[in-house]
């Protein structure tokens, strides 16, 4: 066995320390890539406008502006592509430029508790990385704050061992935007995924209504027209709430007051009033009036138990969350799916582990949507669009749950039939599952909200359904009565070898309207209008078909003709209860129609149908 | 009933139905009519009859949707067409009229089903089955083979037949229409109805019918219609006793139960159709038990099936309950065939009489 | 051959194979038998008898082995046992002998196939059906009514029987045993063995077989061994043509291929159980289309069976070609009962008569 | 529509970027724990256990000590888990211990091209970091890196803040140990996953024969047993391969040297000889003789695509690639599980992307596995076993594609019965499909190479199994020939009813050897020993039953008992071709057995079974 003398091992601890040293952030994401959704070509393109686009449109929320966001997608080699994006935000300062998309790790709302699309501060800048290791071309970035401001052009990369930016130049420069953001960044990639990168843009425009998304990808030009004029209000960032920390957390805002205990309380954290905090001092054993700075790591934990277990309502959501509002769901909807119904909930704000949440939903029907198959399921994470893991997705999860078929809908697993549902979960932490942020976590409190929202919705669509059945009844009955029980009378009469029983009175009694019947039997057209509805004024029945009815009795008092078809029109008054009828040659078929009557006091029969 | 009073009331009932619905229309009412509601939360074991029929639960049908309005409007053409056969003394399978159908335009039927279903319906309406509306299943009835003559009405002609004397080795086979059989004469004791083919030529082989003066018939699995139409007719015209000689598992105990008490699908010919002193002969558990049969282990399905059995009505007696906790326990099932396994001749020179005597049927 | 012939072949062929092993042994040798192969690659069409027999490859069995040592001892039981059942007049079922080796020991059967599969050798070796050796299946021959005579040696004597004028309205059943049955005489032009009992009722009920003279078999789908062994014997010994009206699709051609020319599982047995002279009525696809019948699209099975039929040497005609090739262009299947669309004697009035004049079994 | 004058927007792009501000990567991880495999508090404790047991392997290796370590888990609060791991690696100089335990991303084997265990330098700072978050105590470290040093302690915590190290607390004691580490973590947590656990620690131990555990599991201790005394080799850095390396990599690396291009492609990368580097620079278009600081971009470029063009023998392996080899794997096997067959083979070390690796895998069959269900696979990268995520895993799918039914296994998917399957891939750089390295990507060059052992391994086992099934066949053979022919010939005999046919020339014939024949029948026990052997020497017949044999003829020579068993042994000589018989009364049964002939030439044949 080979052990080492002692001297030669101690050498070795040294020269271990040696080779110690601190590993860049930027080092380690450029060997951890899948951890920012860039592990595949394909994927590096769609993470790359979503990172963009998230920034521009939180940028113009900040900025109270109307988002005007133009994309483009270039191939620029047979394996380069050259992606821009460009927006009309409040652009961002000169100074800040390199940072921002230089150093990875650096960005404005990581510490704030309020809804953003970004947040880690990583997004954009990995996409800079990503373009220096593949394509080996630095970033280039136009920004400008304001009219009076001249633009600022960027060449950007990353020193990646100290992750720090590199600017390769920098100028100032003339642009026709007045204040804004244009990125452009090259990297390598295949457009495999270009269905889904429009569905993304798509979905994207859906929930974000008051946006204009301008789309250039190669040859082709899309444009996605913003449906809402109103900016929308830009969150606020809200204390923490007090059943939403941890101990870390806790111990590094105690470092950092030098407050008294109940003040502390107060005013470090959302709905903690006086009466509260004092609540919480009691039960951890402390006194209100001690300096928090001065609580030992026993104390600090008996307080952390102690804000959990006292009751604190629900952090305060208009102000930090934005939810998209049930009218400009529906709008969303609208503009991109044309369909029978649509209808939208937003649910009352809603806490979990002291992270306020609101669930959004709505449902679409009939219309566009293709008739069969499952639903169509959109979901949506703080206006973003989750594109990958539907099926690992408590939405999902929580759409199996309902049981659709009480709502008049069929159902395996997902409901079925011309269907969309959309889910939006707006919170200032969203649980996904994953880093990748594809799926969110199954939190019973989130869920309870989706259910109830669906639930909620699905009763609604029931009611549209029934109604659309009722009339669909109402029609049925009318071809039960006119057309069928006649036939039952005919071969029931031959059975008992009586004369044949005249039903008319039967449909008088039932329909109480005035009932158009047209029958074709041996070359021979019958139209009769048999009058059950009271009224007794003037109408007229407008026959449209190929027939020219030339030898009608009654003759028609109005023909006309196009296309071989022939319009005839004739205008009479039948008294109540009575029936007026019109026989001509021909071969049927065609379009009959009643005017002068209202709509739900006359019923038009086929019976060649 | 002979036959031809079945027909005459067959034609009644229709044509009662027709004109019920001729003077609603008349008087400018929709026609509708009504029926027992066909579930099995609408049967009932009636004391009377000791069969199970439909309760009380009706359900209106009438003209008022299109659906249903076509159905009364099939069920006129049906009712047109089954007088019409019934005047020409013509008959058809229900797969004929499902294709004669084809002529009725908006009274077609769209799938088999839907004929049975409406013929169930007159069945129940009129309390004639259906072979009195002259509609005849397509599966045969089963085999018989004993001391009994009866007279048949055939297609060529009145025929009587003794059912050892003038039949083949196979026996007579019992038609589609079993209302055309008159019941003449018979020297039998007993009758045993064998669920396999294997153990009825057992027992004709052994000679059991002669020596036991035994009508033997063979039920060919789960019994035709006409099977258990003629059990019923053996047991109520010459009130001989009925035995059910079955293998020993769960399927087999519903086939007895068909024979004995009748099924859902048909509780309304229960009186034309169950035999309630039909008495299970074997083979049970405690046969496998007592004479150490070849078997083999119950399946999942099987005790699944068995279970089912303990919570059905029909079997609710002390005799069933332990029979099937025995053989639960057991975890076995045998075939009647696994007697074999003891010679040829032991079925019927140990078992049965054995069985008979224990059940009174033979003296010991 | 009569039946005292058949049996005495049987004793005599299994005898000597027991006499083969007994001198192999003696001489110091493994016993060993050879049979021939029995896969689809070793069927081949004997031009002489019309039919498909088993060819030239053989495998050879000896009892080197326990596990062939064990199948040449079960061999050996069987023949002993059947040795028996001959002396004795018994007869049993496979089921039965199955359960009988119970008693066995190393030669008992592990499941019932293996003694199908043994007595399949022997039937094979011996050139003896199984009911020479006095085992019976357990399924049921369909029926016959006609105008035909037999003599049937029953359990209880000989019978004389008219299949017209003797039974009952379901007709004269088919025995297990064909071999107990002696044609006597006949009044036919023709047989026609129909798929369906609907239609065999149909053609009874319409008088078709006083009619035309004409032999009525209810084939009940797939023809058992005795009904296909009635239908070989009435065309061998009465020369009478063999007509087979099915439903119109793959399954129901198979039908007619199994009476026709035999099945690969009883390829050993074809001389005996096959009707090569057998022809096919119909109901062909051309039907549907002369005739316009009710149809349903066919499935993907249908359609996988109808080109598995087009590469079968069997079908390899053209009229089978044309027709397969029409009902794949059609995408349609239709059921024989669909001739009842038309009305309920259609097919006896129209149908048959053109058709069988067409083939000229009956003159214009 | 609420535009905001433009000097408002002017300010806000201010007032944004007072907000920016760079996130110090612990802030990132604190949000982001399941990057780490900290998102359960179940598994958090295998994965510290896993981190510190990775590291102190490490530098065991490192330092070529035989490992030597402990690890205990205790409960110490309702919900709180002290972790120690302690080794006798060559410790840690004091000055770098708060850096390995109190900075994220630290760490000596980032940038270095090896195998090893750990490598992002997260690891063990990630529990730390996850002890201060749940538990709020600090870890403790104990380190000492030779005799004539003192040991140091440590109280460490992360500033959050700042990823720097925060030692609460430093101290020179007094340590047992000569050298080693010693880290104290406790936190939230649950032993829930425990069977995983002391899975984890048993295939650890599988793969590190070289290494002892020892366990201490609340108040269970186990011992996990070395069973090679030889230290590993540390695998040694190499160059860069240059198939390998993207192009951001190579800037650097162009940016660092000041050579000239030939001297800068031969030094700077592995296995690149002076003509493999000037058919890069022709293929380039570059001269050798350039100065590689002075390289454009596009210059680069094209290098690059000329170095990844011209074929480069795969990487030096031996140097950097540590496989465990097969006599160890067997050892390592066998230790844990009892088989009947073991195999195991290393293959040929192959390339990937540039990236050296070597396929090991070993086949288990029989003796304590279970019969029945699938096979138990174990799976390894670097030496750590992945405990997760099998189905997702290409060792999995390549075991599911080789067809094990053609070495008489069966198979529905993966193998079933007694078997065991081991895949061990090593590598500078293995590829896992998530950033949990639970599950090894589907690569080509790898899984043809596990392909590849899987199978020539299956050859082996075939090869075992069909010996053994021969010497099964021999048996069965004997059975036939000397059980069932003569129950043939009884019943052929009965039927031809004529003497029965002696069959033990048959016997002869086939065997060639002495035949002991045991059979009982009517309370007869009958011994026949039939010579077809040839051989004539003298032989004993050992009969170990219930029965006395009082009654034998011939009598025994020698019996004696024990616990009611019978020892009867007869002598004789048996001429060849002749029968030798004993009788006796008794039931049968028990064991005989034949001396002084040789095995291949006896053949015991028990008449009752």
């Amino acid at each position: 066995m080979p052990r080492l003398p002692g001297w030669l091992r101690l050498v070795l601890a040294d020269d271990l320390a040696k080779q110690q040293r601190s590993i860049s952030v930027a080092e380690f994401f450029e060997k951890n890539k899948h951890l920012l959704g860039f592990d595949s070509p394909t994927r590096g393109v769609i993470t790359t406008i979503k990172e963009a686009v998230d920034n521009s449109l939180d940028a113009c929320e900040e900025a109270q502006v109307l988002p005007d966001i133009f994309i483009s997608i270039k191939k620029t080699g047979s394996d380069l592509f050259r992606i821009i994006v460009e927006d009309n935000g409040p652009g961002i300062v000169p100074k800040q430029v390199p940072f921002v998309f230089g150093k990875l790790l650096y960005g404005s709302r990581f510490h704030q508790i309020r809804q953003t699309r970004g947040q880690q501060g990583i997004g954009i800048s990995a996409a800079v990385l990503y373009a220096q290791l593949t394509s080996g071309l630095p970033t280039i970035v136009i920004s400008r704050t304001g009219a009076k401001e001249q633009a600022h052009r960027f060449e950007i990369q990353i020193k990646i061992e100290t992750n720090e930016p590199d600017v390769l130049k920098e100028e100032a420069i003339d642009w026709d935007r007045i204040h804004g953001t244009r990125v452009q960044i090259e990297f390598k990639s295949t457009m495999a995924a270009k269905k889904k990168l429009l569905e993304y843009l798509k979905y994207t425009s859906v929930v974000n209504p008051h946006a204009r998304f301008r789309v250039e990808l190669d040859d082709e030009a899309f444009t996605f027209e913003r449906v809402s004029q109103e900016v929308i209000q830009c969150p606020v960032a809200i204390q923490p709430h007090p059943h939403g920390i941890e101990l870390g957390q806790l111990k590094r805002m105690v470092a950092a007051s030098d407050q008294k205990l109940i003040d502390f309380l107060v005013e470090g954290f959302s709905r903690v009033g006086k009466k509260t905090a004092q609540e919480m001092c009691d039960r951890a054993g402390l006194k209100g009036t001690l300096k928090v700075q001065g609580l030992s790591v026993d104390q600090q934990k008996a307080l952390l138990a102690a804000m959990q277990e006292v009751s604190v309502p629900a952090p305060p959501t208009t102000q930090c969350l934005s939810p998209i509002g049930e009218e400009l769901i529906r709008r969303g909807l609208d503009k991109e799916f044309q369909m029978d119904f649509v209808s939208a909930r937003t649910r009352p704000s809603s806490v979990f582990s002291g992270h306020p949440f609101v669930v959004e939903a709505a449902i679409g029907y009939g219309g566009k949507l293709p008739a069969e198959g499952n639903a169509i399921i959109l979901r949506f994470a703080n206006r973003v669009p989750l594109m990958y893991q539907q099926g690992a997705c408590a939405i999902t999860e929580c759409i199996t749950n309902v049981n659709w078929k009480s709502y008049n809908l069929s159902q395996q697993g997902l409901p079925m039939g011309p269907v969309l549902i959309l889910v939006h979960v707006a919170s200032t932490n969203v649980p996904f599952t994953s880093e990748s942020k594809d799926a969110i976590a199954s939190i019973p409190e989130i869920e309870k909200e989706i259910v109830l929202a669906l639930q909620d919705l699905g009763r609604e669509l029931k009611t549209f359904l029934s109604r659309r059945d009722r009339s669909k009844l109402a029609e049925d009955r009318a071809r039960a009565v006119c057309a069928i029980i006649p036939e039952i009378s005919a071969k029931v009469s031959e059975i008992v070898e009586k004369p044949l029983v005249d039903t008319t009175p039967i449909e008088g009694k039932l329909m109480r309207k005035l009932i158009a019947k047209k029958s074709t039997r041996d070359g021979k057209v019958v139209i009769e209008l048999a009058n059950y509805s009271g009224f007794e004024g003037e109408i007229s029945a407008y026959d449209i078909s190929a027939d020219d009815a030339a030898d009608a009795v009654p003759k028609a008092d109005f023909v006309s003709e196009m296309d071989g078809q022939f319009t005839k029109v004739w205008k009479m008054t039948i008294p109540s209860k009575s029936t007026w009828q019109v026989t001509y040659s021909g071969k049927g078929g065609g379009i009959i129609e009643i005017r002068g009557i209202d709509d739900n006091k006359k019923m038009v029969v086929d019976l060649d149908v | 009933m002979s036959r031809e009073e079945l027909e005459k009331k067959a034609i009644t009932s229709l044509l009662s139905i027709a004109s019920a619905w001729y003077d609603q229309m008349k008087a400018g009412e929709i026609p509708s009519i009504s029926l027992p509601s066909r579930t099995k939360y609408n049967i009932e074991y009636d004391d009377a009859s000791e069969v199970w029929k439909y309760g009380d639960k009706e359900s209106l049908r009438n003209a008022a949707s299109a659906k249903s309005a076509t159905h009364l409007l099939k069920m006129a053409y049906v009712i047109g067409f089954i007088k019409q056969q019934l005047r020409e003394n013509r008959s058809s399978t229900l797969r004929e009229m499902y294709y004669i159908s084809e002529g009725w335009k908006r009274a077609k039927f769209a799938a088999q089903d839907e004929s049975n279903y409406l013929i169930e319906d007159l069945e129940i309406l009129s309390d004639v089955p259906r072979e009195g509306f002259h509609l005849h299943p397509e599966e045969n009835g089963a085999s018989i083979y004993g001391p009994m003559r009866i007279r048949e009405e055939t297609r060529r002609g009145m025929k009587t037949i003794h059912c050892q004397d003038d039949v083949g080795q196979a026996g007579y086979t019992i038609p589609n229409s079993v209302e055309n059989i008159e019941f003449v004469d018979h020297d039998a004791k007993f009758v045993i109805a064998i669920e396999t083919g294997g153990m009825y030529d057992r027992l004709i082989e052994n000679g059991f019918d002669e020596e036991h003066n035994a009508i033997l018939v063979h039920l060919k699995g789960q019994p035709a219609r006409s099977t258990r139409r003629m059990l019923n007719r053996m047991s109520m015209t010459w009130d001989l006793p009925i035995l059910v000689f079955t293998d020993g598992d769960p399927w087999s105990y519903r086939i007895y139960g068909s024979v004995a008490y009748g099924a859902i699908k048909s509780a309304h010919m229960s009186e034309l159709l169950a035999t309630p002193k039909a008495q299970f002969l074997g083979l049970r558990p405690s046969d496998i038990r007592d004479y150490n049969l070849p078997s083999d282990k119950l399946t999942d399905k099987d005790v699944e099936a068995l279970r089912s059995e303990l919570t059905d009505p029909r079997f609710a007696t002390d005799y069933w309950k332990k029979e099937i906790n025995l053989q639960l326990e057991m975890n076995l099932k045998s075939e009647q065939q696994a007697f074999a396994a003891r010679g040829l001749d032991f079925v019927t020179k140990t078992y049965l009489p054995a069985r008979l005597a224990e059940m009174g049927i033979l003296k010991r």
